[in-house]
Protein backbone atom coordinates (compact mmCIF):
# COMPACT_ATOMS: atom_id res chain seq x y z
CA UNK A 1 0.00 0.00 0.00
CA UNK A 2 1.71 3.00 -1.50
CA UNK A 3 0.16 6.15 0.35
CA UNK A 4 0.18 8.85 -1.88
CA UNK A 5 0.45 12.63 -1.06
CA UNK A 6 -1.13 15.56 -2.58
CA UNK A 7 -0.82 19.18 -2.47
CA UNK A 8 -3.79 21.53 -2.38
CA UNK A 9 -3.12 25.34 -2.02
CA UNK A 10 -0.34 25.07 1.17
CA UNK A 11 -1.25 22.00 2.52
CA UNK A 12 -0.63 18.33 1.76
CA UNK A 13 -2.86 15.58 1.15
CA UNK A 14 -2.34 12.11 3.06
CA UNK A 15 -5.21 9.58 1.65
CA UNK A 16 -5.15 6.35 3.12
CA UNK A 17 -6.70 3.99 1.02
CA UNK A 18 -6.00 0.50 3.09
CA UNK A 19 -4.18 -1.23 5.72
CA UNK A 20 -1.56 0.41 7.02
CA UNK A 21 2.08 -1.37 7.85
CA UNK A 22 5.23 -0.10 9.68
CA UNK A 23 7.44 0.64 6.43
CA UNK A 24 4.43 2.05 4.60
CA UNK A 25 4.26 5.04 7.65
CA UNK A 26 7.99 5.08 7.53
CA UNK A 27 7.87 5.62 4.04
CA UNK A 28 5.63 8.02 4.61
CA UNK A 29 7.20 10.19 6.98
CA UNK A 30 9.84 10.09 4.75
CA UNK A 31 7.96 11.66 1.59
CA UNK A 32 6.11 14.02 4.39
CA UNK A 33 9.27 15.02 5.80
CA UNK A 34 11.06 15.84 2.56
CA UNK A 35 7.89 17.71 1.05
CA UNK A 36 7.34 19.21 4.23
CA UNK A 37 11.00 20.87 3.47
CA UNK A 38 10.61 21.48 -0.09
CA UNK A 39 7.14 23.08 -0.36
CA UNK A 40 7.06 24.97 2.79
CA UNK A 41 3.78 23.41 3.15
CA UNK A 42 1.66 25.16 6.07
CA UNK A 43 -0.22 21.95 7.16
CA UNK A 44 -0.89 18.17 6.64
CA UNK A 45 -4.14 16.80 6.06
CA UNK A 46 -5.37 13.19 6.82
CA UNK A 47 -8.18 11.54 4.60
CA UNK A 48 -9.88 8.76 6.01
CA UNK A 49 -12.40 8.31 4.24
CA UNK A 50 -11.74 5.21 2.73
CA UNK A 51 -10.81 3.09 6.05
CA UNK A 52 -14.18 1.35 7.26
CA UNK A 53 -11.47 -0.15 10.05
CA UNK A 54 -9.01 1.06 12.22
CA UNK A 55 -8.05 -1.46 14.69
CA UNK A 56 -5.42 -0.74 17.49
CA UNK A 57 -2.06 -1.26 15.27
CA UNK A 58 -3.48 1.18 12.86
CA UNK A 59 -4.22 3.54 15.42
CA UNK A 60 -0.98 3.62 16.52
CA UNK A 61 0.73 4.37 13.37
CA UNK A 62 -1.47 7.03 13.04
CA UNK A 63 -0.42 8.45 15.78
CA UNK A 64 2.75 8.27 15.35
CA UNK A 65 2.20 9.42 12.12
CA UNK A 66 0.71 12.77 13.75
CA UNK A 67 3.29 13.19 16.46
CA UNK A 68 6.40 13.50 13.68
CA UNK A 69 4.04 15.84 11.82
CA UNK A 70 3.68 18.19 14.88
CA UNK A 71 7.12 17.48 15.52
CA UNK A 72 8.22 19.37 12.46
CA UNK A 73 6.09 22.56 13.83
CA UNK A 74 2.65 22.09 11.40
CA UNK A 75 -0.55 21.71 12.16
CA UNK A 76 -2.32 17.76 11.42
CA UNK A 77 -6.41 17.47 10.72
CA UNK A 78 -7.81 13.98 10.28
CA UNK A 79 -10.93 14.07 8.08
CA UNK A 80 -13.35 11.17 7.05
CA UNK A 81 -13.16 9.16 10.28
CA UNK A 82 -16.50 6.96 9.95
CA UNK A 83 -18.92 7.73 12.98
CA UNK A 84 -18.77 3.53 13.56
CA UNK A 85 -15.00 4.40 13.24
CA UNK A 86 -14.39 6.67 15.86
CA UNK A 87 -17.13 4.51 18.00
CA UNK A 88 -14.71 1.52 17.99
CA UNK A 89 -11.66 3.77 18.59
CA UNK A 90 -13.20 4.69 21.88
CA UNK A 91 -14.58 1.30 22.86
CA UNK A 92 -10.48 0.35 22.48
CA UNK A 93 -9.46 2.22 24.44
CA UNK A 94 -7.71 4.43 21.53
CA UNK A 95 -7.99 7.98 21.00
CA UNK A 96 -6.23 10.38 19.08
CA UNK A 97 -4.84 12.97 21.43
CA UNK A 98 -4.10 16.45 20.44
CA UNK A 99 -5.31 15.88 16.76
CA UNK A 100 -7.88 17.91 15.39
CA UNK A 101 -10.80 15.71 13.62
CA UNK A 102 -12.89 17.66 11.13
CA UNK A 103 -15.93 16.11 8.98
CA UNK A 104 -14.61 16.36 5.50
CA UNK A 105 -11.70 17.34 3.40
CA UNK A 106 -13.02 21.17 2.61
CA UNK A 107 -13.70 21.66 6.54
CA UNK A 108 -10.05 20.60 7.43
CA UNK A 109 -8.79 22.64 4.92
CA UNK A 110 -11.12 25.35 6.33
CA UNK A 111 -9.17 24.51 9.86
CA UNK A 112 -5.67 25.21 8.60
CA UNK A 113 -6.29 27.72 6.91
CA UNK A 114 -7.54 29.43 10.72
CA UNK A 115 -4.69 28.35 11.63
CA UNK A 116 -1.72 29.68 9.29
CA UNK A 117 -0.03 32.48 10.66
CA UNK B 1 -37.25 -13.44 16.46
CA UNK B 2 -37.53 -17.09 17.14
CA UNK B 3 -38.76 -17.64 13.39
CA UNK B 4 -36.40 -14.66 12.22
CA UNK B 5 -33.27 -16.90 13.71
CA UNK B 6 -34.27 -20.09 12.56
CA UNK B 7 -34.44 -18.67 9.36
CA UNK B 8 -30.85 -17.89 9.69
CA UNK B 9 -29.12 -20.58 11.76
CA UNK B 10 -29.03 -24.43 10.36
CA UNK B 11 -26.11 -25.87 8.48
CA UNK B 12 -26.77 -26.50 5.49
CA UNK B 13 -23.48 -25.70 3.14
CA UNK B 14 -19.48 -25.66 4.50
CA UNK B 15 -16.93 -23.75 3.24
CA UNK B 16 -13.31 -23.82 3.60
CA UNK B 17 -11.44 -20.51 2.31
CA UNK B 18 -7.50 -20.81 2.71
CA UNK B 19 -5.64 -17.35 2.45
CA UNK B 20 -1.45 -17.55 2.06
CA UNK B 21 0.49 -14.01 1.55
CA UNK B 22 1.72 -11.14 3.39
CA UNK B 23 0.56 -10.55 7.34
CA UNK B 24 -2.15 -7.16 5.64
CA UNK B 25 -3.69 -9.77 2.60
CA UNK B 26 -4.51 -11.79 5.51
CA UNK B 27 -5.80 -9.71 7.65
CA UNK B 28 -8.13 -8.12 5.59
CA UNK B 29 -9.16 -10.59 3.80
CA UNK B 30 -10.81 -12.79 7.46
CA UNK B 31 -11.83 -8.76 8.06
CA UNK B 32 -13.66 -8.97 5.16
CA UNK B 33 -15.56 -12.01 5.49
CA UNK B 34 -16.35 -11.12 9.01
CA UNK B 35 -17.95 -7.96 7.72
CA UNK B 36 -20.00 -9.40 5.05
CA UNK B 37 -21.36 -11.76 7.33
CA UNK B 38 -22.24 -9.79 10.28
CA UNK B 39 -23.83 -7.70 7.39
CA UNK B 40 -25.77 -10.69 6.17
CA UNK B 41 -26.83 -11.38 9.51
CA UNK B 42 -28.42 -7.81 9.94
CA UNK B 43 -25.73 -6.17 12.42
CA UNK B 44 -25.71 -2.51 12.54
CA UNK B 45 -23.02 -0.49 10.54
CA UNK B 46 -21.47 -0.08 13.92
CA UNK B 47 -21.43 -3.74 15.49
CA UNK B 48 -20.21 -5.01 11.76
CA UNK B 49 -17.53 -2.48 12.30
CA UNK B 50 -17.09 -3.47 16.44
CA UNK B 51 -16.99 -7.43 14.64
CA UNK B 52 -14.50 -6.69 11.58
CA UNK B 53 -11.89 -4.55 14.23
CA UNK B 54 -12.05 -7.88 16.75
CA UNK B 55 -11.19 -9.75 14.11
CA UNK B 56 -9.21 -7.57 13.02
CA UNK B 57 -7.28 -7.57 16.32
CA UNK B 58 -7.04 -10.88 16.97
CA UNK B 59 -6.05 -12.42 13.21
CA UNK B 60 -2.54 -9.68 14.01
CA UNK B 61 -2.05 -11.46 16.68
CA UNK B 62 -2.06 -14.54 14.80
CA UNK B 63 0.29 -13.69 11.59
CA UNK B 64 2.49 -11.59 14.15
CA UNK B 65 3.26 -14.01 16.85
CA UNK B 66 1.96 -17.82 15.64
CA UNK B 67 2.32 -17.00 11.59
CA UNK B 68 -0.63 -19.34 10.68
CA UNK B 69 -3.86 -19.91 12.18
CA UNK B 70 -7.46 -21.13 11.70
CA UNK B 71 -11.02 -19.17 12.01
CA UNK B 72 -14.30 -20.52 12.83
CA UNK B 73 -17.54 -18.49 12.01
CA UNK B 74 -20.76 -19.54 12.89
CA UNK B 75 -23.82 -18.52 13.10
CA UNK B 76 -25.74 -18.92 16.58
CA UNK B 77 -29.05 -18.68 18.41
CA UNK B 78 -29.43 -18.67 21.62
CA UNK B 79 -33.13 -18.23 23.46
CA UNK B 80 -34.55 -17.11 19.97
CA UNK B 81 -31.73 -14.58 19.74
CA UNK B 82 -28.96 -14.57 16.55
CA UNK B 83 -25.40 -14.35 16.88
CA UNK B 84 -22.25 -14.79 15.25
CA UNK B 85 -19.29 -16.82 16.98
CA UNK B 86 -16.39 -17.13 16.29
CA UNK B 87 -13.43 -18.72 17.07
CA UNK B 88 -9.46 -18.04 16.59
CA UNK B 89 -6.70 -21.03 16.88
CA UNK B 90 -3.24 -21.15 16.53
CA UNK B 91 -0.34 -23.29 17.32
CA UNK B 92 1.95 -20.50 18.36
CA UNK B 93 4.28 -19.78 21.42
CA UNK B 94 1.30 -18.61 23.37
CA UNK B 95 0.81 -16.28 25.81
CA UNK B 96 2.53 -16.25 29.64
CA UNK B 97 0.70 -13.96 31.70
CA UNK B 98 -2.79 -14.56 30.34
CA UNK B 99 -3.72 -12.28 32.81
CA UNK B 100 -1.84 -9.45 31.95
CA UNK B 101 -2.72 -9.34 28.18
CA UNK B 102 -6.78 -9.53 29.11
CA UNK B 103 -6.50 -5.85 31.70
CA UNK B 104 -4.47 -4.69 28.42
CA UNK B 105 -1.61 -2.16 28.15
CA UNK B 106 0.86 -5.09 27.87
CA UNK B 107 2.74 -5.44 25.02
CA UNK B 108 5.69 -7.84 23.82
CA UNK B 109 5.52 -5.77 20.25
CA UNK B 110 5.22 -2.62 19.60
CA UNK B 111 2.01 -2.54 20.24
CA UNK B 112 -0.41 -0.60 22.32
CA UNK B 113 -1.38 -3.48 23.81
CA UNK B 114 -5.19 -2.75 23.47
CA UNK B 115 -5.59 -5.38 20.88
CA UNK B 116 -6.97 -8.20 23.28
CA UNK B 117 -8.08 -6.25 25.97
CA UNK B 118 -10.35 -4.45 23.12
CA UNK B 119 -11.80 -7.42 20.80
CA UNK B 120 -12.96 -8.22 24.63
CA UNK B 121 -14.88 -5.22 24.90
CA UNK B 122 -15.99 -5.05 20.75
CA UNK B 123 -17.27 -8.28 21.19
CA UNK B 124 -20.49 -9.43 24.06
CA UNK B 125 -18.79 -12.60 24.95
CA UNK B 126 -14.80 -13.40 25.03
CA UNK B 127 -12.75 -16.26 26.28
CA UNK B 128 -9.00 -16.67 25.89
CA UNK B 129 -6.74 -19.62 26.52
CA UNK B 130 -3.19 -20.14 26.24
CA UNK B 131 -0.33 -22.13 27.13
CA UNK B 132 3.01 -22.10 26.03
CA UNK B 133 4.64 -23.61 23.76
CA UNK B 134 1.14 -24.86 22.57
CA UNK B 135 -1.18 -22.20 21.00
CA UNK B 136 -3.59 -19.59 21.66
CA UNK B 137 -7.46 -19.80 21.78
CA UNK B 138 -9.87 -17.21 21.12
CA UNK B 139 -13.46 -17.55 21.63
CA UNK B 140 -16.08 -14.82 20.38
CA UNK B 141 -19.62 -14.26 20.36
CA UNK B 142 -21.62 -11.09 19.36
CA UNK B 143 -25.25 -11.14 19.49
CA UNK B 144 -27.67 -9.42 17.05
CA UNK B 145 -29.91 -7.02 19.07
CA UNK C 1 5.44 -1.98 -11.17
CA UNK C 2 7.73 -5.15 -10.21
CA UNK C 3 8.66 -3.10 -6.74
CA UNK C 4 4.97 -2.37 -5.99
CA UNK C 5 4.86 -6.62 -6.84
CA UNK C 6 7.30 -7.66 -4.80
CA UNK C 7 6.01 -5.78 -1.68
CA UNK C 8 2.34 -7.64 -2.64
CA UNK C 9 3.61 -11.11 -3.42
CA UNK C 10 5.16 -13.50 -0.61
CA UNK C 11 4.01 -15.96 1.95
CA UNK C 12 4.66 -14.69 5.16
CA UNK C 13 1.44 -15.85 6.84
CA UNK C 14 -1.59 -18.53 5.97
CA UNK C 15 -5.04 -18.51 7.99
CA UNK C 16 -7.63 -21.10 7.13
CA UNK C 17 -11.50 -19.29 7.61
CA UNK C 18 -14.19 -21.87 8.30
CA UNK C 19 -17.86 -20.96 7.62
CA UNK C 20 -20.69 -23.70 8.42
CA UNK C 21 -24.22 -22.08 7.78
CA UNK C 22 -26.89 -21.74 5.49
CA UNK C 23 -25.91 -21.27 1.51
CA UNK C 24 -26.35 -17.56 1.73
CA UNK C 25 -24.64 -17.15 4.49
CA UNK C 26 -21.11 -19.07 2.99
CA UNK C 27 -21.68 -17.26 -0.51
CA UNK C 28 -21.32 -13.70 1.34
CA UNK C 29 -18.61 -14.44 3.65
CA UNK C 30 -16.33 -15.85 0.43
CA UNK C 31 -17.40 -12.83 -1.16
CA UNK C 32 -16.48 -10.27 1.19
CA UNK C 33 -12.95 -12.11 2.22
CA UNK C 34 -12.66 -11.53 -2.00
CA UNK C 35 -13.75 -7.94 -2.25
CA UNK C 36 -11.46 -6.85 0.77
CA UNK C 37 -8.34 -8.50 -0.15
CA UNK C 38 -8.37 -7.73 -4.37
CA UNK C 39 -9.40 -4.23 -2.28
CA UNK C 40 -6.29 -4.39 -0.59
CA UNK C 41 -4.57 -5.30 -3.89
CA UNK C 42 -5.27 -2.34 -5.06
CA UNK C 43 -8.11 -3.76 -7.66
CA UNK C 44 -10.56 -0.58 -8.66
CA UNK C 45 -14.40 -0.68 -7.60
CA UNK C 46 -15.33 -2.38 -11.34
CA UNK C 47 -13.05 -4.78 -10.76
CA UNK C 48 -14.04 -5.68 -7.00
CA UNK C 49 -17.11 -6.16 -7.82
CA UNK C 50 -16.24 -8.79 -10.89
CA UNK C 51 -13.80 -10.72 -8.57
CA UNK C 52 -16.76 -10.71 -6.06
CA UNK C 53 -19.61 -11.59 -8.37
CA UNK C 54 -17.33 -14.06 -10.29
CA UNK C 55 -16.81 -15.73 -6.41
CA UNK C 56 -20.32 -15.69 -5.91
CA UNK C 57 -21.20 -17.40 -8.86
CA UNK C 58 -18.72 -20.48 -8.18
CA UNK C 59 -19.29 -21.08 -4.55
CA UNK C 60 -23.06 -20.83 -5.54
CA UNK C 61 -22.56 -23.76 -7.63
CA UNK C 62 -20.56 -25.64 -4.67
CA UNK C 63 -23.23 -25.10 -2.08
CA UNK C 64 -25.93 -25.75 -4.49
CA UNK C 65 -24.66 -28.95 -6.02
CA UNK C 66 -21.87 -29.96 -3.74
CA UNK C 67 -22.35 -28.40 -0.13
CA UNK C 68 -19.23 -28.11 0.72
CA UNK C 69 -15.77 -26.97 -0.81
CA UNK C 70 -12.78 -25.20 -0.38
CA UNK C 71 -10.99 -21.96 -1.70
CA UNK C 72 -7.93 -20.67 -2.16
CA UNK C 73 -6.88 -17.51 -2.51
CA UNK C 74 -3.26 -16.54 -3.68
CA UNK C 75 -1.84 -13.05 -4.59
CA UNK C 76 0.02 -13.81 -7.77
CA UNK C 77 2.88 -12.29 -9.37
CA UNK C 78 3.86 -12.64 -13.24
CA UNK C 79 6.28 -10.41 -15.25
CA UNK C 80 5.97 -7.86 -12.85
CA UNK C 81 2.23 -8.09 -13.01
CA UNK C 82 0.12 -8.76 -9.10
CA UNK C 83 -3.08 -10.87 -9.51
CA UNK C 84 -5.34 -12.29 -7.44
CA UNK C 85 -5.88 -16.41 -8.25
CA UNK C 86 -8.93 -18.37 -6.38
CA UNK C 87 -9.63 -22.11 -6.74
CA UNK C 88 -12.55 -23.51 -5.79
CA UNK C 89 -12.68 -27.07 -5.20
CA UNK C 90 -15.55 -29.60 -4.46
CA UNK C 91 -16.07 -32.89 -4.30
CA UNK C 92 -19.55 -33.02 -5.58
CA UNK C 93 -21.33 -34.94 -8.37
CA UNK C 94 -19.48 -32.95 -11.48
CA UNK C 95 -20.18 -32.26 -14.63
CA UNK C 96 -20.91 -34.17 -17.40
CA UNK C 97 -20.91 -31.89 -19.93
CA UNK C 98 -18.19 -29.01 -19.59
CA UNK C 99 -18.10 -27.81 -22.79
CA UNK C 100 -21.52 -27.19 -22.53
CA UNK C 101 -21.63 -25.10 -19.39
CA UNK C 102 -18.70 -23.25 -20.34
CA UNK C 103 -20.83 -21.89 -23.39
CA UNK C 104 -23.35 -20.64 -21.10
CA UNK C 105 -27.41 -21.17 -21.24
CA UNK C 106 -27.58 -24.36 -19.42
CA UNK C 107 -28.95 -25.14 -16.20
CA UNK C 108 -30.14 -28.21 -14.76
CA UNK C 109 -31.30 -26.03 -11.40
CA UNK C 110 -33.68 -22.55 -12.34
CA UNK C 111 -30.92 -20.51 -12.84
CA UNK C 112 -30.31 -18.71 -15.74
CA UNK C 113 -26.81 -21.23 -16.76
CA UNK C 114 -24.97 -17.86 -17.20
CA UNK C 115 -22.69 -18.49 -13.53
CA UNK C 116 -19.92 -20.56 -14.64
CA UNK C 117 -20.17 -18.94 -18.52
CA UNK C 118 -20.50 -15.43 -16.68
CA UNK C 119 -17.27 -15.61 -13.72
CA UNK C 120 -15.11 -16.95 -17.22
CA UNK C 121 -15.97 -13.58 -18.75
CA UNK C 122 -15.52 -11.72 -15.59
CA UNK C 123 -12.14 -12.82 -14.96
CA UNK C 124 -8.67 -12.74 -17.51
CA UNK C 125 -8.08 -16.68 -16.61
CA UNK C 126 -10.50 -19.38 -16.29
CA UNK C 127 -10.30 -23.03 -16.17
CA UNK C 128 -13.15 -25.58 -14.93
CA UNK C 129 -12.45 -28.79 -14.47
CA UNK C 130 -14.97 -31.30 -13.73
CA UNK C 131 -15.21 -35.30 -13.32
CA UNK C 132 -18.86 -36.80 -12.72
CA UNK C 133 -19.02 -38.51 -9.83
CA UNK C 134 -15.56 -37.13 -8.32
CA UNK C 135 -15.71 -33.20 -8.25
CA UNK C 136 -15.23 -29.94 -9.90
CA UNK C 137 -12.25 -27.35 -10.02
CA UNK C 138 -13.02 -23.84 -11.28
CA UNK C 139 -8.99 -21.90 -11.57
CA UNK C 140 -9.48 -18.06 -11.78
CA UNK C 141 -6.65 -14.97 -11.88
CA UNK C 142 -7.64 -11.26 -12.24
CA UNK C 143 -4.82 -9.16 -13.32
CA UNK C 144 -4.06 -5.77 -11.54
CA UNK C 145 -3.93 -3.59 -14.37
CA UNK D 1 -33.67 -11.57 5.04
CA UNK D 2 -36.47 -9.98 5.39
CA UNK D 3 -37.21 -7.47 2.67
CA UNK D 4 -39.10 -4.37 4.18
CA UNK D 5 -42.11 -3.17 1.82
CA UNK D 6 -42.74 0.82 2.75
CA UNK D 7 -45.01 3.47 1.10
CA UNK D 8 -44.46 6.81 -0.13
CA UNK D 9 -47.92 8.66 -1.54
CA UNK D 10 -49.30 5.88 -3.84
CA UNK D 11 -45.82 3.99 -4.50
CA UNK D 12 -44.67 0.76 -2.82
CA UNK D 13 -40.40 0.86 -2.42
CA UNK D 14 -38.89 -2.38 -1.59
CA UNK D 15 -35.43 -1.58 -0.42
CA UNK D 16 -32.78 -4.57 -0.94
CA UNK D 17 -30.75 -4.45 1.67
CA UNK D 18 -28.91 -8.25 1.29
CA UNK D 19 -28.43 -11.36 -0.31
CA UNK D 20 -31.87 -12.36 -2.14
CA UNK D 21 -33.35 -16.05 -2.20
CA UNK D 22 -35.84 -17.97 -3.49
CA UNK D 23 -38.08 -18.17 -0.81
CA UNK D 24 -37.35 -14.22 0.33
CA UNK D 25 -38.19 -13.62 -3.11
CA UNK D 26 -41.87 -15.99 -3.11
CA UNK D 27 -42.30 -13.89 0.62
CA UNK D 28 -42.25 -10.39 -1.13
CA UNK D 29 -44.31 -11.44 -3.91
CA UNK D 30 -47.23 -12.36 -1.81
CA UNK D 31 -46.79 -9.10 0.05
CA UNK D 32 -46.27 -7.03 -2.52
CA UNK D 33 -49.48 -8.52 -4.20
CA UNK D 34 -51.15 -7.73 -0.75
CA UNK D 35 -50.36 -4.47 -0.60
CA UNK D 36 -51.06 -3.63 -4.23
CA UNK D 37 -54.72 -4.77 -3.62
CA UNK D 38 -55.06 -2.92 -0.23
CA UNK D 39 -54.14 0.17 -0.91
CA UNK D 40 -54.31 0.29 -5.09
CA UNK D 41 -50.48 1.33 -4.82
CA UNK D 42 -49.82 3.76 -8.63
CA UNK D 43 -46.08 1.88 -8.67
CA UNK D 44 -43.47 -0.42 -7.14
CA UNK D 45 -39.51 1.14 -6.86
CA UNK D 46 -36.57 -1.22 -6.14
CA UNK D 47 -33.79 -0.33 -4.36
CA UNK D 48 -30.91 -1.48 -4.58
CA UNK D 49 -28.51 1.04 -3.65
CA UNK D 50 -27.39 -1.11 -0.56
CA UNK D 51 -26.44 -4.25 -3.25
CA UNK D 52 -22.96 -4.36 -3.79
CA UNK D 53 -23.19 -7.80 -5.72
CA UNK D 54 -25.64 -8.93 -7.66
CA UNK D 55 -24.72 -12.41 -9.37
CA UNK D 56 -26.60 -14.30 -12.18
CA UNK D 57 -29.26 -15.88 -9.35
CA UNK D 58 -29.87 -12.70 -7.63
CA UNK D 59 -30.21 -11.10 -11.35
CA UNK D 60 -33.04 -13.65 -11.82
CA UNK D 61 -35.28 -13.21 -8.54
CA UNK D 62 -35.04 -9.26 -9.14
CA UNK D 63 -36.09 -10.22 -12.92
CA UNK D 64 -38.72 -12.19 -11.54
CA UNK D 65 -40.24 -9.88 -9.25
CA UNK D 66 -40.19 -7.16 -11.64
CA UNK D 67 -42.39 -9.41 -13.92
CA UNK D 68 -44.66 -10.64 -11.54
CA UNK D 69 -45.30 -6.83 -10.72
CA UNK D 70 -45.85 -6.18 -14.43
CA UNK D 71 -47.99 -8.74 -14.57
CA UNK D 72 -50.12 -6.85 -12.01
CA UNK D 73 -50.61 -4.04 -14.69
CA UNK D 74 -48.40 -1.32 -12.48
CA UNK D 75 -44.78 0.08 -13.08
CA UNK D 76 -41.83 -1.06 -11.87
CA UNK D 77 -38.60 1.29 -11.46
CA UNK D 78 -35.26 0.08 -10.43
CA UNK D 79 -32.95 2.29 -9.09
CA UNK D 80 -29.92 2.78 -7.01
CA UNK D 81 -27.73 -0.09 -9.47
CA UNK D 82 -24.25 1.04 -9.05
CA UNK D 83 -22.56 1.47 -11.70
CA UNK D 84 -19.60 -1.30 -11.19
CA UNK D 85 -22.85 -3.79 -10.76
CA UNK D 86 -24.24 -2.49 -13.93
CA UNK D 87 -21.13 -3.16 -15.45
CA UNK D 88 -20.96 -6.95 -13.98
CA UNK D 89 -24.57 -7.58 -15.09
CA UNK D 90 -23.82 -6.94 -18.31
CA UNK D 91 -20.77 -8.57 -18.83
CA UNK D 92 -22.70 -11.49 -17.08
CA UNK D 93 -25.00 -11.56 -20.11
CA UNK D 94 -27.84 -10.43 -18.00
CA UNK D 95 -30.19 -7.60 -18.52
CA UNK D 96 -33.08 -6.31 -16.54
CA UNK D 97 -35.70 -6.52 -20.10
CA UNK D 98 -38.05 -3.98 -19.67
CA UNK D 99 -37.34 -2.52 -16.78
CA UNK D 100 -36.89 0.73 -16.47
CA UNK D 101 -33.89 2.03 -14.67
CA UNK D 102 -32.99 5.44 -12.79
CA UNK D 103 -30.00 7.19 -10.76
CA UNK D 104 -32.17 7.17 -7.19
CA UNK D 105 -34.78 7.47 -5.13
CA UNK D 106 -36.78 11.00 -6.15
CA UNK D 107 -35.79 10.44 -10.10
CA UNK D 108 -37.61 6.77 -9.60
CA UNK D 109 -40.46 8.67 -7.84
CA UNK D 110 -40.54 11.11 -10.95
CA UNK D 111 -40.98 8.90 -13.12
CA UNK D 112 -43.70 6.88 -11.74
CA UNK D 113 -45.47 9.84 -11.09
CA UNK D 114 -45.58 10.45 -14.91
CA UNK D 115 -46.55 7.03 -15.39
CA UNK D 116 -49.69 7.10 -13.44
CA UNK D 117 -53.08 7.84 -15.37
N1 LIG E 1 -1.83 -15.43 19.26
C1 LIG E 1 -0.84 -15.07 20.11
N2 LIG E 1 0.23 -15.88 20.30
C2 LIG E 1 1.22 -15.54 21.15
N3 LIG E 1 1.24 -14.38 21.87
C3 LIG E 1 0.21 -13.53 21.72
C4 LIG E 1 -0.87 -13.81 20.84
N4 LIG E 1 -1.75 -12.79 20.92
C5 LIG E 1 -1.24 -11.91 21.79
N5 LIG E 1 -0.05 -12.33 22.30
C6 LIG E 1 0.79 -11.64 23.31
O1 LIG E 1 -0.06 -10.77 24.06
C7 LIG E 1 0.42 -9.43 23.98
C8 LIG E 1 -0.75 -8.46 24.00
O2 LIG E 1 -1.52 -8.60 22.83
P1 LIG E 1 -2.51 -7.44 22.40
O3 LIG E 1 -3.42 -7.11 23.55
O4 LIG E 1 -3.16 -7.84 21.13
O5 LIG E 1 -1.59 -6.15 22.19
P2 LIG E 1 -0.46 -5.90 21.05
O6 LIG E 1 -0.78 -6.79 19.90
O7 LIG E 1 -0.59 -4.44 20.78
O8 LIG E 1 0.85 -6.23 21.70
C9 LIG E 1 1.25 -9.38 22.74
O9 LIG E 1 2.23 -8.34 22.80
C10 LIG E 1 1.86 -10.77 22.70
O10 LIG E 1 2.98 -10.84 23.56
N1 LIG F 1 -19.80 -27.36 -8.58
C1 LIG F 1 -20.68 -28.02 -9.40
N2 LIG F 1 -20.94 -29.32 -9.19
C2 LIG F 1 -21.83 -29.98 -9.99
N3 LIG F 1 -22.50 -29.40 -11.00
C3 LIG F 1 -22.28 -28.10 -11.26
C4 LIG F 1 -21.36 -27.35 -10.48
N4 LIG F 1 -21.34 -26.09 -10.97
C5 LIG F 1 -22.20 -26.07 -12.01
N5 LIG F 1 -22.77 -27.28 -12.21
C6 LIG F 1 -23.73 -27.64 -13.28
O1 LIG F 1 -23.55 -26.74 -14.37
C7 LIG F 1 -24.78 -26.07 -14.68
C8 LIG F 1 -24.51 -24.65 -15.13
O2 LIG F 1 -23.98 -23.89 -14.08
P1 LIG F 1 -24.02 -22.31 -14.15
O3 LIG F 1 -23.40 -21.87 -15.43
O4 LIG F 1 -23.41 -21.79 -12.89
O5 LIG F 1 -25.56 -21.93 -14.21
P2 LIG F 1 -26.71 -22.13 -13.11
O6 LIG F 1 -26.04 -22.17 -11.79
O7 LIG F 1 -27.58 -20.92 -13.33
O8 LIG F 1 -27.42 -23.41 -13.45
C9 LIG F 1 -25.61 -26.18 -13.40
O9 LIG F 1 -26.99 -26.08 -13.66
C10 LIG F 1 -25.19 -27.54 -12.87
O10 LIG F 1 -25.88 -28.57 -13.51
Amino acid sequence: MNIPVLQIERFLIVSVQGELKDNDVTALQQNLLERLRRTEAAGVLIDLTAVEVVDSYMGRLLRDTAAMIRLMGVPTVVVGLRPAVAVTLVELGLDLPGIHTDLNLERGLTWLRTQMR
Amino acid sequence: MAENANALVGDTASLSINIQGRDEMVIVTARGAARELSRELGFGIVDQTRVATAISEIIRNVVQYASEGEVQFRVIEENGQPGLEMVVVDQGPGIADVERVLRGGYSTGNGFGRGISGARTLMDDFELQSEVGRGTRVWMRKWLR
